[in-house]
């Protein structure tokens, strides 16, 4: 799928930003779904959350939170790049952003296990 | 396949979602640390104008930045166009704007 | 004599694969040179297209080895893979024949970006006075040496995934059109990159930019195109 | 095996250079609302010719107190008072009005000066700083400018169409049409107009090393020469003195490395790595284009050459840095193919740069045919015998636009579209058709014949017996490529097929100009004959003027009409200085 002519910081990130929309578009009527639960079956939320204290379970919420720290940074760094006077040091900013991500997410990884 | 109007809609849910979506990992930080069980959770938000309007706005812009986020996927990776692509963006939106807010409604209210 | 392997794209609009040519090696040797050779030695029916051999005028682009290029300043030395090269039409416009593209889409979306000038003046009246260093200037001679090749117009994936965006070269002559204090409708301009193949398609893939022959920036001219769009939407209204 | 298709329109024009796309535009604003105007190029609209490739820039008497008198004044006297004078007059008096449209109606912006005035730089042999420039890039900003306006504006495009033959009516009297190959799919077209522009500029790539793009090969004179039109100052090429030389294999081969170079202090060396142009000329590297390629050609002709043959220029004493800041485009051009400009020594040999001959026109670009129309660097006239290096483009600009106005004003008292000469037309089709019945042969090797005979026996320094030997060559050639054959089992966009027609026209011009230069037996600008050395008598100047009749060139000699300033005299008030250039 990576052609010669994509193989370059700005176009993976482009890709890490769609992919991860796609992901969290995907993901969050699930997460809604959940939430729901709340309000008519509380039991089944707790029995969901104790679910979560699964080490698997806890890297599959893992990769949420990245999906979402990948796509948040990497939408500041497109906002940025948008809206701010332009920097020529785009590489940077891109590498930067998943920098970032991978920082807040580990931060929410350690917590959890 | 994108005009200004959704453009500017799509970026600016964005912005008002950047402070909504950091906020929400650090509170998910502190409340694994904390060792929060769900009860507690919903013990704090449940009732809370603040919270409500918090998620509520998330839910709005969600429902608004993904539904053109993925009008635009659909558009370039299968080719729709023209009404199909609208009715799309529109049923992606209105469901998650629909399962946002039952969600909202469980946890606030 | 020393000899390379050559793998040429032969074939018409219906479709078509590669062939394969031994060429000889030289010392001094464009892209241009290696296809211009095939022609003229192995293969007569051989198509292609160029102009000026020196990088002016943006006929010669082709896909090397999967990347675009300008083939004429291409020396084979800095593309040379195992001793082998791989030529293709360029991407993202229908094909005429072998490595001959239709630029015709690439020149509809020119003109459907606004990049026509819209004049304050007549002939009958005197030049301008105009500061060479305003930031606008300045700005705009980074983007006005565009030879109009389509590298960076085969190089968006944008392009491919969306028949309707405009592309980096269009919108970029559009921005340096935008800032000319000359022209009289930049309103215009605005509005032609605001449609639904407009500026705001552009994903920021940067690879226009990357493989721009001349070193220009396009994905810094639409960012200054959106930027422009939405503080005329604030401002205006529109 | 040959279906025709058949075209109308009202007007016609061939090739999109300067003159071509000015001739588009102007023909729309002059001609009556309805006209239909078509536009035919041998490549893509604005992406071929030479006018793209304009680096130096335009003249054009602007500021710095020039004047169009001393504009006027340079051109006589830098084509050695040969040009057709009420031509020149037109070229320098109209420049202004051009650069003025092209700054304010078509879009272009010229470097300016930090008070916002236009920017002129020096070019040599000019006495006023006159050049407007975008940098050195000056045809893109032009062309591309052009390209948008005439893309946006209701003008038939036939791109890949290459004109063949000019048909005639059946009583000769009037231009009847064009005939066409639509390249891309190898079939014929013709196309009736009732006027028709021809502007696909000349270009002198019968030499083997020589500056135009791939697509110029005189196919517009040849045209004109076989439809009997009168041809004038056909020996007049000019000679770059610094191309690019890399060996025959490769298309970088000729191509300009700039004038400045020189201007800024470049060395020429020769093989033996020494100095050579004070030999030849008290101002060395900085003489003019024809003297510093004169003395490069005899040090090659005394064989003192570099390793593929020519001498070598040489930047590194002035800094390599300050090399590669200033002219980075030359630097970064000679790396891609290898050179180091910047540090090294880089080969260079004199190339053929422009074409000064052309079709007879008056200054409406009229000529003897009705219908037909001639400007730019198809047309002979303005520039005499030799071209100041900024006036190619004004010439094409300028006369493009008078073209333009002129057919959209002729037009109005044209009744019908004529019907060709059938005969004629079948004959031209017969004739592009005549390789396609041989046994296929190597086009290629013959046009490096062609190109090695013209460089060595009607080159840069000539001579009598030297040009007759030149004749003999180019009459082989020809005939050997009278029998050579093309592959003819798929004509779409047929590469080679047009090589043959390219090297046909290339022949056909070459004896043209041989003949034409043993006709003139004198030096003047751009024709140098060791045999001749002497410009001759300027009050009894001459030019030549050759025309084909049965299969013959004939060259006959034309007094030239002094209708504006007489030599030895100017039209400069009294007591102008000589030069408003500082020395610098
Ligand atoms: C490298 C270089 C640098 C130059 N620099 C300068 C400079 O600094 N200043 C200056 O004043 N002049 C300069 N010149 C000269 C100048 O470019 C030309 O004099 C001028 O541009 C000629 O314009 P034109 O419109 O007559 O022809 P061109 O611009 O050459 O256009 C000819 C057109 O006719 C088309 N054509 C050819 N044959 C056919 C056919 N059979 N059928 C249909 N179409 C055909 C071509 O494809 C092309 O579109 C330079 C030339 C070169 C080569
Ligand atoms: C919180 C901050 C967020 C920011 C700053 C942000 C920013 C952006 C930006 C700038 C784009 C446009 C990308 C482009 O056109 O190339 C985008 C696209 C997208 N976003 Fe977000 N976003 C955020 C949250 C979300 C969330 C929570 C979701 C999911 C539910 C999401 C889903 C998408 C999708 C599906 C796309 C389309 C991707 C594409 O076109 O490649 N975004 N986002
Ligand atoms: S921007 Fe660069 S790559 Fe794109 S057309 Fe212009 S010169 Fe070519
Ligand atoms: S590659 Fe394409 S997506 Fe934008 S930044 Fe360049 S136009
Ligand atoms: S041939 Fe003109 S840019 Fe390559």
């Amino acid at each position: 799928m990576i052609r010669p002519h994509r193989s370059h910081p700005l176009w993976i990130a482009y890709l890490l930003h769609r992919l991860s929309g796609l992901g969290l578009a995907l993901f969050l009527p699930v997460h809604f779904h959940v939430l729901a639960f709340a309000l008519n079956q509380p039991e089944r939320l707790d029995g969901f959350l104790r679910f979560a204290d699964n080490p698997l379970v806890k890297l599959a919420e893992f990769g949420l939170v990245f999906l979402l720290a990948v796509h948040v940074f990497g939408g500041l760094r497109l906002l940025a790049l948008e809206f701010l006077p332009w920097s020529p040091r785009q590489k940077t900013l891109a590498a930067s952003a998943v920098a970032a991500a991978f920082l807040v997410a580990g931060t929410f990884f350690l917590q959890a296990v | 396949m994108l005009g200004l109007k959704l453009y500017m809609a799509q970026r600016l849910s964005a912005m008002v979602m950047i402070p909504l979506t950091l906020g929400h990992i650090a509170v998910m930080i502190y409340a694994i640390q904390g060792g929060l069980s769900a009860a507690e959770i919903l013990g704090r938000t449940k009732g809370s104008v603040l919270w409500f309007l918090y998620y509520g706005l998330f839910v709005l812009s969600v429902s608004l930045h993904a539904s053109i986020g993925l009008r635009v996927i659909v558009h370039e990776t299968l080719g729709l166009k023209g009404r199909a692509l609208e009715i799309f963006m529109w049923l992606s939106g209105l469901l998650l704007l629909a399962m946002g807010l039952r969600a909202l409604v469980a946890v606030t209210l | 004599m020393q000899e390379m392997d050559v793998s040429v794209w032969r074939g018409d609009a219906n479709g078509g694969g590669l062939e394969h040519f031994k060429v000889p090696a030289r010392d001094s040797q464009t892209i241009l040179d290696v296809v211009a050779w095939i022609q003229q030695h192995a293969d007569p029916t051989l198509s292609y297209r160029y102009a000026c051999r020196v990088g002016m005028c943006g006929s010669c682009a082709m896909m090397v080895n999967g990347v675009p290029r300008w083939t004429c300043r291409t020396h084979v030395k800095t593309v040379l893979k195992d001793n082998a090269i791989t030529i293709a039409p360029l991407r993202n416009l229908p094909v005429i024949k072998d490595l001959a593209a239709d630029m015709d889409p690439f020149f509809d979306k020119w003109v459907a970006a606004g990049g026509v000038h819209h004049p304050t003046r007549t002939r009958d009246e005197p030049i301008e006075i105009l500061d060479p260093k305003t930031p606008e200037r300045v700005e705009t001679d980074t983007g006005i040496e565009c030879i109009n090749c389509s590298v960076c117009y085969a190089a968006c994936d944008t392009v491919s995934n969306n028949v309707d965006f405009l592309g980096p070269a269009a919108l970029q002559r559009a921005w340096t059109l935008y800032l000319d204090p000359k022209d009289a409708d930049p309103n215009a301009i605005l509005d032609a990159v605001s449609g639904k193949g407009g500026c705001h398609n552009c994903h920021s893939q940067g690879s226009c930019t990357l493989h721009c022959p001349n070193g220009l920036n396009p994905m810094k001219a639409i960012a200054g195109l959106k930027r422009a769009t939405v503080s005329s939407f604030f401002k205006g209204g529109r | 095996m040959t279906t025709i298709e058949r075209h109308d329109t009202d007007i016609l024009i061939l090739g999109t250079g300067g003159a071509g796309m000015f001739a588009a535009l102007h023909a729309l604003q002059s001609a009556p609302a309805g006209t239909k105007v078509t536009i035919a190029v041998k490549g893509l609209i604005g992406k071929c010719g030479c006018t793209r490739m304009v680096q130096g820039g335009y003249n054009v008497a602007l500021g710095h107190g020039d004047t169009v008198e001393r504009h006027f004044m340079d051109t006589i006297n830098g084509g050695k008072w040969l040009p057709n004078q009420d031509m020149a007059w037109r070229l320098c008096e109209q420049a202004v009005v051009r650069v003025r449209e092209l700054e304010n109606e078509i879009g272009c912006f010229f470097d300016r000066n930090a008070d916002g005035t236009l920017h002129h730089k020096a070019f040599a042999g000019q006495t006023a700083d006159r050049t407007v420039h975008k940098g050195d890039l000056t045809g893109i900003e032009i062309i591309n400018r052009l390209m948008e306006q005439v893309l946006s504006r209701p003008v038939e495009k036939l791109q890949e169409h290459r004109a063949i033959g000019l048909i005639p009516t059946k009583d000769g009297s009037a231009l009847a049409g064009v005939l066409m190959i639509d390249m891309r799919t190898g079939r014929f077209r013709f196309v009736r107009a009732k006027t028709v522009l021809m502007a696909t500029g000349g270009g002198p790539t019968m030499y083997k090393y020589h500056t135009p793009s791939g697509d110029k090969t005189m196919d517009g004179l040849a045209m004109a020469l076989r439809a009997g039109l009168p041809l004038r100052d056909m020996e007049m090429v000019q000679f770059h003195p610094t191309g690019l030389l890399a060996g025959d294999h490769t298309k970088m081969t000729g191509t300009v490395l700039e004038e400045g170079l020189r201007g800024a202090g470049g060395q020429l060396l020769n093989g033996a790595e020494r100095r050579f142009m004070f030999d030849y000329d008290a101002r060395g590297e900085r003489a003019t284009r024809d003297v510093v390629s004169r003395g490069i050609y005899a040090e090659m002709q005394k064989s003192n050459t570099s390793s593929n043959g020519g001498v070598y220029i040489k930047m590194s004493h002035l800094g390599p840095e300050m090399v590669r800041q200033k002219f980075s485009g030359m630097v970064k051009r000679c790396a891609d193919s290898g050179f180091d400009l910047a540090g090294g020594l880089v080969e260079v040999v004199p190339t053929a740069h422009y074409f000064m001959g052309g079709v007879v026109v008056d200054t409406d670009t009229r000529t003897e045919m009705e219908g037909l129309y001639v400007a730019g660097e198809d047309a002979g006239g303005a520039h005499g015998s030799n071209r100041l290096g900024g006036n190619g483009v004004a010439n094409s600009t300028v006369y493009g636009g008078v073209a333009g106005d002129v057919m959209g004003m002729d037009i109005r008292r044209m009744g019908a579209l004529r019907d060709p000469d059938e005969n004629v037309l079948d004959a031209e089709i017969a004739r592009a058709c005549q390789p396609l019945g041989h046994k296929p042969a190597n086009i290629q090797d013959l046009r490096h014949r062609l190109q090695e005979a013209m460089w060595e026996d009607v080159g840069v320094i000539r001579t009598g017996r030297g040009m007759r030997r030149g004749i003999d060559r180019v009459a082989q050639i020809s005939d050997e490529l009278a029998v050579s054959g093309v592959a003819s089992s798929n004509l779409a966009f047929n590469l080679t097929w047009h090589d043959w027609l390219n090297l046909r026209s290339l022949c056909d011009i070459s004896e043209v100009i041989a003949e034409a230069g043993l006709a003139r037996e004198n030096s003047r600008g751009a024709h140098y004959r060791e045999d001749f050395p002497e410009q001759g008598d300027l009050d009894s100047s001459y030019f030549t003027v050759a025309r084909q009749r049965g299969g013959d060139i004939e060259v006959s000699r034309e007094p030239v009409q002094f209708t504006i300033v007489r030599p030895g005299e100017t039209i400069l008030p009294a007591g102008e200085p000589e030069t408003l250039v500082e020395a610098s």
